[in-house]
């Protein structure tokens, strides 16, 4: 088999497009192409050696889990990566997180939301919501340590 | 990669009708559509039709065709066998055993009835996801009126001591309902009512039509009905009887114990190919109940420092069709209560995939979708936090 | 005389699929054979099209489709109305309101809740098979939680006043359930959560498959399930679902729908002809409900001095399909409750023989079916000694 | 429209003859093509003028009723006539026990019982059973009428 990442969406395009989620489909799950996209392609995937803040948030047993190292060059945060455990939902806004931050001044990166990540991605379903928060916090906890570094090495 | 066919690998949440259970139907889609009640010679045949699928499902079960309930479904058959007899039985007693593993429709019936002043015992089981008749022995008490203990688990696969749990139910005077809806065409059977009092069996789980299942009742069972309305099934079960059902039913049911030894050595081959595999080229992952005595088609495997719907979805856009614990939990974040039962973490519950074979399960697919996989979880365990890489 | 083609006047028991439900059911004997409520392309392509068909159904009667459950049929509609409402309302109160002439799965229902602690007052009709909405106001106590009263009677097509009798329910603050399984098709229901808050509704009593229904639950109503198992209908009716079945019942609904206008105004020119020819040619017969609104398909005649299984019978053999009373009480020798409630004699209920008819008849068949009728009558009054001649 | 009574059974035998009549199919009704016979054309139906025993059985309001005249000469039933009102079953016993009583001996009449009928007919639905009394018990009553007459007119 070939590296699963090449096959991407390509042939459910369909599937997980067509049915628009409603009420009555809250039981099951419908992701948009560029959910899938991000969760079949993480970007910023790994980790930063030498991380100027770095995060922990999720509780693996409760279903998610996220690290998040950033590189802060002049206030602008110049490389990003992470590692995430968790559904689809999880992996997906983990990455569009980090794609969004990438190459943010640290102030902008602060003001990041979950509905940013989510509007980022196009929608999520109701029942993934909460997955949106993962990244963010992660983000957040991430700048917040930098910052109580910086503090500490003046 | 060229597309290719969809590989199903969840025959335990439903499998696709076989031709001869569509061939049963078709005529009653058609002309022979007269309602089993009525007087006239449309009813007349409506009726023998209806009697003629009952005696094939109680010739397969050894049983009289007067033990044969039709029902909706596994899950109306559940339901009907443990509301009912509860009902029937109350003044004689109101505590009831079950078990920790059972489907939904039996664990929600028992928790309700608790609900009404029953007093329930949900045994544990052991780490292979078995139940001991010795606990069954020592819980039943004076005022025990109902037991109800699966044939085999939906999600691993294990199958239950049921012949000796209901041997101990008949020494104590207790009834025994089993829930067989995941053994029947999978694991010979015998004359179940030798040994339980009721039991379950679902019609879309053995290549029949969706919307009918059978609660077969040995004679002299204590049962009311849940539903009333007509007189139709002794009684027991009212509303038009649905004979396109009954007829793909008794076709698909036969199919399946015609073939069943047969097949059952096939996927159990098919299986133990699909887990050496997947045990030689995956580092971490465990498979459930192995060592218990287990379904030939079942395969429910933990891989460690993954989410299982992160694989599911990978396994999808790939053509892959497998489930995470049972079906009829998806869009459900609690991890498996049969995985947790079994002594599993949450975590490890987590991790868990059922693929469950079937006709349609080719030694090709099984080498495809091995190697499909290998391929999934070494991608999301690069992603995961959990994983050192 | 030359055999002939099989007349079936028996519509309201049941009717045969359309070539729309039927063609719309076909996938799903084949290829879309997937579980809703798995993970994949098959379950979710499955969740997909059993919303498809809840959203026709919900179009249909103008409600939300979060206001459409999917049941077995008609009777597990009427069930889950009756057994869920009282048991979801059982604090606020414990008096029932239903009438004399409902289908056996309201009435034995409201009977099998007066055995468990529930006040059921029947409410009487009159001499047209009609119940009184003053009547109905007339009932309501403080205790009364629930009120059921059917749109249209299946023996005799007497259709009731339920707008005005939703409008005192609503008033009142009581629960309002109609089971409307023998007005949908037949006649013009408009938007019907508008005054009711539960209606239950049958497919194959409008050419659609059996083995499935619907209950429309108002928004806002207080229902408990009967039955419990996996998340299914809003958590209100477990069991995987019969896609097959919903597909045919959307599709079957639609048509009927479609046609409703002049399907409804064909029956009835078809209808008055039989009644007329009747009166012409048989002395002592009686249209029951004749002076009632009425469904347009349905004639429920006595024939004084002749008992109706012999009418029935003579009837079969010639290839004429009838009812006597309902379908679903043959066997029992009991005449019509429907009819008794009316203030029938026993003797006449029993000389009662119900013509239902449908998208099968034709002028053809009324024609011939009259004819024949005047002589089995004729015959059956030459040999009974209740008649002189 | 011929009359009725030319049709008989003919198309419908197996409909009727095939389904063999179980415990479970209780609540339906399979008659016997010799009962459908006896249905579709009764033996001996009518009245007699002059009868020289008479019978009413039954209660037309629980189902059926059954007249019954007979005529005697030398012991023997001559003539034998009958209406009655009720199901197939009560016709085609009423029929069958005028068929089998023709002709009798009065004590041997008096010896039928309701399983002659049946028997005769080859059968009837369990649910039908008690219809074949109505016809032994007008044959009874109707030979009493006729002794009482006979010891009233000595
Ligand atoms: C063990 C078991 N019991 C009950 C059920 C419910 O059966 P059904 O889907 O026919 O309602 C299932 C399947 O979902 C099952 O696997
Ligand atoms: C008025 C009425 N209610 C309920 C039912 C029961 O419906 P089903 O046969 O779908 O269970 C019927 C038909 O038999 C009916 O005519």
């Amino acid at each position: 088999m070939g590296p699963v990442s090449t096959e991407k969406a390509k042939p459910e395009k369909l599937q997980h497009d067509s049915p628009q989620p409603t009420d009555e489909d809250a039981g099951v799950i419908f992701y948009n192409e560029t959910v899938i996209e991000h969760f079949t392609n993480p970007r910023n995937v790994g980790e930063i050696e030498d991380a100027d803040g770095f995060a922990l948030v999720g509780d693996p047993s409760c279903g998610d889990q996220m690290k998040l190292w950033i590189k802060v060059e002049a206030g602008h945060i110049v490389d990003i990566k992470f590692k995430s455990f968790g559904c689809p939902g999880a992996i997906a806004t983990s990455s569009m997180t980090t794609h969004l931050a990438m190459g943010m001044y640290l102030e902008d990166a602060r003001a990041l939301t979950d509905d940013d990540v989510v509007r980022a991605l196009g929608g999520i379903p109701a029942n993934k919501q909460h997955c949106s928060l993962l990244g963010i916090n992660a983000l957040l906890f991430a700048i917040k340590d930098y910052e109580q570094r910086s503090k500490n090495q003046p | 990669m060229k597309a290719r066919e969809l590989i199903y690998f969840d025959h335990n949440a439903t499998t696709p009708l076989c031709t001869e259970a569509r061939q049963a139907m078709l005529p009653f889609l058609d002309t022979a559509f007269g309602n089993p009640s009525s007087y006239h010679r449309l009813g007349r045949q409506a009726r023998s039709d209806v009697e003629a699928g009952r005696r094939t499902i109680a010739d397969i079960f050894g049983c009289r065709p007067t033990e044969v309930l039709f029902t909706s479904g596994g899950t109306e058959a559940n339901n009907l066998a443990l509301r009912g007899a509860a009902s029937a039985m109350k003044d004689r007693g109101c505590h009831i055993i079950t078990t920790a593993i059972e489907h939904h429709s039996v664990l929600k019936t028992c928790e309700a009835l608790g609900r009404k002043g029953f007093n329930i015992t949900f045994l544990p089981v052991d780490s292979k996801g078995v139940v001991d008749p010795q606990l069954v022995a020592d819980a039943i008490r004076p005022d025990t009126i109902l037991l109800s203990v699966m044939h085999a688990n939906n999600e691993t696969g294990a199958v239950q001591p049921v012949e000796e749990i209901g041997r101990i139910a008949r020494q104590r005077g207790i009834t025994f309902h089993s829930d067989a809806i995941q053994a029947f065409g999978k694991i010979a059977m015998g004359t179940v009512l030798d040994y339980a009092d009721m039991v379950s069996v679902s019609a879309h789980k053995v290549y029949g039509p969706r919307g009918v299942g059978a609660l077969l009742v040995r004679r002299g069972t204590s049962l009311s009905p849940i539903m009333t309305g007509g007189h139709h099934e002794h009684g027991l079960r009212p509303g038009t009887e649905n004979m396109a059902a009954i007829a793909g039913f008794a076709a698909a049911a036969g199919q399946a114990v015609e073939k069943l030894a047969a097949e059952a050595a096939r996927l159990a081959v098919l299986r133990d190919r699909f887990e050496e595999m997947l045990l030689q080229t995956i580092p971490n992952i465990s498979i459930n109940s192995c060592d218990a005595p287990r379904t030939p088609n079942t395969s429910s495997i933990c891989f460690s420092g993954i989410e299982s719907e992160s694989v599911l979805l990978h396994l999808d856009l790939l053509g892959i069709c497998a489930s995470a614990g049972s079906a009829c939990t998806t869009g459900d974040p609690e991890p498996s209560h049969v995985l947790r039962a079994m002594g599993l973490s949450s975590l490890q519950a987590q991790g868990a995939v059922r693929f469950s074979f079937g006709s349609t399960t080719t030694p090709e697919q099984i080498d495809s979708a091995a190697e499909t996989l290998a391929g999934i979880v070494k991608k999301l365990r690069g992603v995961s936090s959990l994983c050192q890489n």
